[in-house]
């Protein structure tokens, strides 16, 4: 199933990539990526390597960060509508596609306890469109719904918001959201339907016949080895190491 | 600007403070809070801007800390902040949850001078239910019904972080790291370490004056010589990242985390008698 | 970026626009405002950041101006702005006088995305019959009657400036005046003249990066070499104050003004013509 | 009456630097000093060239501003209580301390337009003390009532206010102000309290006999006409040409 060579890491990252050039949704001119963001970093510069005309805001590059306002000047830009398109995860994730920052159990994570909701609670809501990330694919991730809600899917009439998730992509598939619920669009390699249901809390609609994820092409590869490596590794120099055995040999490039 | 040393500085942190402190990519001020955790300071209220990392995390370990305000702690890379997680779960530290724009917009409503600033978004999050001291209104200016959350003005009363250089009059050069400027004019003390003194004005300077916070704002500089380590600094060196690893790896259990302070937070007496 | 001359930046502003500029001391757009004289603008509605001097008085009495927001319009040392005054009590323009940090408030909540922003002060001036667009409310954060103003977003249509530098990517060095990084942020579109273009990413170098604007809120660079003459830029050079003399004086009159223009703006062929 | 060599502006400023001493006031750590304010800027370089503990902060030196946040700084400054004084004029000044930077006649100066407000309407309520500083001495600026209020010297209550008028130095006097009206406090040779009666529009309090407004010391002149000038006139070179006869050679002073 799994053509040789080519890393589930390298899959993912060219999923999102063609979720960002999804001619249906609205234009992404300029996308920011946060904090601790591998994958989503890695298809945004997959998809300006491509040669799209796409201005890439990178918040944590030790250097060479695009901000002159300190970290406040992400906020900004989103409250502006200045960014199209952004990155969110979460500990929990719902099928209204709320996101737990937070913790499990009662406020503050009385269960397990996340690291917090970072700028979800705002980004959300301020980027036209946003696409979930969450490398695992588990009940425990994907739930009915949240235990506490860092970042809400969906907001009440009278509520300003620019848009919500786009799609979730996980581990095992990726997953498109309408504005109301999810619905399977893909399965990667090894999955099946009833796979994706039996790992997945939430309810969420499938079409007839869910293809699957398609494989990264031999230039996509290319570009991602060579110049998307090259302009990661000062920042996820550990995510090259293990996804590309890309050693770092400049010091000051860790 | 009497200069004077680490200790000195840190001893200016009474007790129960509420202190800010940047995250570890914005020149975290770790040599102080090594000073601090010798100087055994406690019941801090930290504040993360807008996240909290390393240093947070070993200032809770060390037993400084009665309680965090932030929008995050993490170790980066590293993982998730191990003392935090685990002093919350003992119920020795509180937490209160935010959101990174929302200690931004608290912070700029201090330096404005104004009780509070409205920001977008954030409605909706069970953040809001858990600050009774935000508050949503109705925006005034809009022909229909538009709910709009108001963050109240946030002054710690002291800011620390870690600068590239001072110069003799107190002005501090921190670079593109203005939201450093935005806590300095905000915060009621303002306490910095750098790696040098330079012997020229930074204001008079037309290159250096747009990275530089006046000294009107600070209270004390203490000169620090890689005073961000673990953490990186701009341009000037790197973060550990072994270091990082076996922070993250020693601070999983309370031995651990006694482990390490003895190795590189405690005085050489300590040390020894440990 | 693809850089374009002076007149074609000039032609990029339609009439009617909302034109944002900085005052006297602050990279005033000169050389800029010379050319939208000569392209023959019309129904400008100026604001001045916070204030306005020569450019706005230069423009009005070219005839380019329907209307002037702004906390004062003066010549400094100069004087008054002749222009300013007889177009007013000519009726030919109207004025929506503010105050400095008004000006500065407004920008800022469009600057944050959201719709007003609260500042202390000003109530007690008659300013604020004078802006139906302001409203008084009572703190709501305030356990006693606390009334205070909240200005309304302020987002020009166009800011346009004259800074020391840019770069290939659009990236604009203004140096401390950095009121311009919140103008551009502020604005719709945002025009720039330059004294040079350099071959570096401004962005990429830490000491001038703090200084720097993002090009992605620049929508356009023209090279304008003394683009700020008469007005002095920074410590690149000083003001001209003869000019400004010879200027203060001849715009006392019509007449005088009209010279003044067929002198130093208008070009060779209409000068010969006059 | 006028010691020979001592120029009115000299007595000006030197009038204006002992109120800004005055042990009675609240303290003067750092004062800002706006736009064309000569005689203010050099009080307060005259203040700290005694050797005074004070900060300047000097709005409109063309290099070496000692901001860095741009013009907002200021403003910002004095919302946060860090400004102790500032020095505010008007168009038209009246007896309750109301300032009018607007025009007279009716709203916007239909008689005679002035510059407008600039900051005052923010500056006068925001700073525990300002000095107002008006050199013309006539019924034409100072008016029993202002036609119009750019800053008002008295708010009702429940209006958030740290301070008003402390004194207004005229070209004839100095009056002190108590939050509710002005007092003749002191009289510029020449002058007699029917003078200033005779040229001041608002009524005021007068004391049982009002003293002579203090020379400047010889102490005072050296430093007025050597350091003083000399941080003053890269700034106000006209001001400094005319009152000490200082040429400037340096272009790039100018």
């Amino acid at each position: 199933m799994t053509p040789a060579g080519i890393a589930p890491a390298e899959r993912l990252i060219t999923a999102i990539a063609r979720l960002i050039l999804d001619p249906a949704a609205p234009p992404a001119r300029h996308i920011a990526v946060g904090a601790a963001s591998a994958i989503p970093a890695a298809a945004s510069w997959l998809v300006k390597k491509l040669g799209h005309d796409v201005r890439l805001s990178l918040l944590h590059r030790p250097t060479g960060n695009p901000f002159t306002e300190g970290t406040r000047e992400l906020f900004d830009l989103a409250g502006q509508g200045r960014i199209d398109l952004f990155f969110l995860g979460g500990g929990q994730i719902d099928g209204q596609a709320n996101l737990n920052l937070i913790g499990t159990g009662n406020w503050p994570g009385t269960g397990a306890r996340f690291p917090g909701s970072f700028g979800s609670a705002f980004m959300y809501l301020m980027t036209p469109r946003t696409i979930l990330f969450r490398e695992e694919h588990t009940k425990r991730v994907l739930v009915p719904r949240v235990d506490n809600i860092s970042a809400p899917g969906i907001s009440a009439p009278g509520v300003f918001r620019r848009g919500t998730a786009q799609a979730l992509v996980t581990g095992k598939c990726v997953f498109t959201f309408d504005g109301a619920a999810f619905t399977l669009a893909s399965l990667h390699p090894g999955e099946t339907e009833a796979s994706i249901r039996a790992a997945t809390g939430f309810d969420y609609a499938t079409s007839a016949q869910t293809p699957e994820t398609a494989d990264p092409t031999e230039a996509e590869l290319a570009l991602l080895r060579g110049p998307v490596c090259d302009e990661m590794h000062a920042t996820y120099p550990e995510f090259c190491r293990r996804v590309w055995g890309r050693e770092t040999t400049d010091r000051n490039a860790a | 600007m009497p200069q004077i040393d680490l200790d000195q500085l840190a001893a200016g942190v009474p007790d129960g403070a509420m202190l800010a402190l940047p995250p570890d990519n914005s020149l975290s001020p770790a040599a102080f809070a090594h000073a601090l955790v010798r100087r055994g300071v406690r019941g801090l209220r930290l504040l993360g801007v807008p996240v909290s990392g390393y240093v947070t995390d070993l200032l809770i370990g060390a037993g400084c800390v009665q309680s965090v305000h932030t929008s995050a702690v993490t170790l980066g890379e590293a993982g998730t902040a191990p003392r935090f997680v685990a002093a919350l779960a003992a119920g020795r530290i509180t937490v209160t949850d935010s959101t990174c724009p929302a200690i931004h917009t608290g912070l700029q409503a201090a330096e404005k001078g104004v009780p509070f600033m409205p920001l977008r978004g954030v409605i909706g999050s069970d953040l809001v239910a858990h600050r009774p001291d935000w508050k949503v209104m109705d925006n005034p200016f809009a022909d229909h019904p538009d709910a709009i959350l108001l963050i109240p003005a946030l002054s710690p009363d002291i800011a620390a972080f870690h600068a590239v250089c001072a110069d003799p009059h107190g002005n501090v050069y921190v670079g593109r790291r203005r939201e450093l400027a935005t806590l300095a004019h905000a915060a009621k003390r303002t306490l910095v370490t750098v790696e040098r003194i330079v012997d020229f004005n930074l204001l008079e300077d037309e290159r250096m004056a747009p990275g530089t916070i006046n000294g009107l704002y600070v209270e004390n500089v203490a000169v620090a010589a890689r005073g961000a380590w673990p953490i990186g600094l701009l341009d000037e060196y790197p973060l550990d990242a072994a270091h990082f690893a076996e922070y993250a790896k020693l601070a999983r259990t309370e031995d651990g985390f006694r482990t390490y302070l003895e190795r590189h937070v405690l005085p050489p007496a300590a040390q020894a008698a440990a």
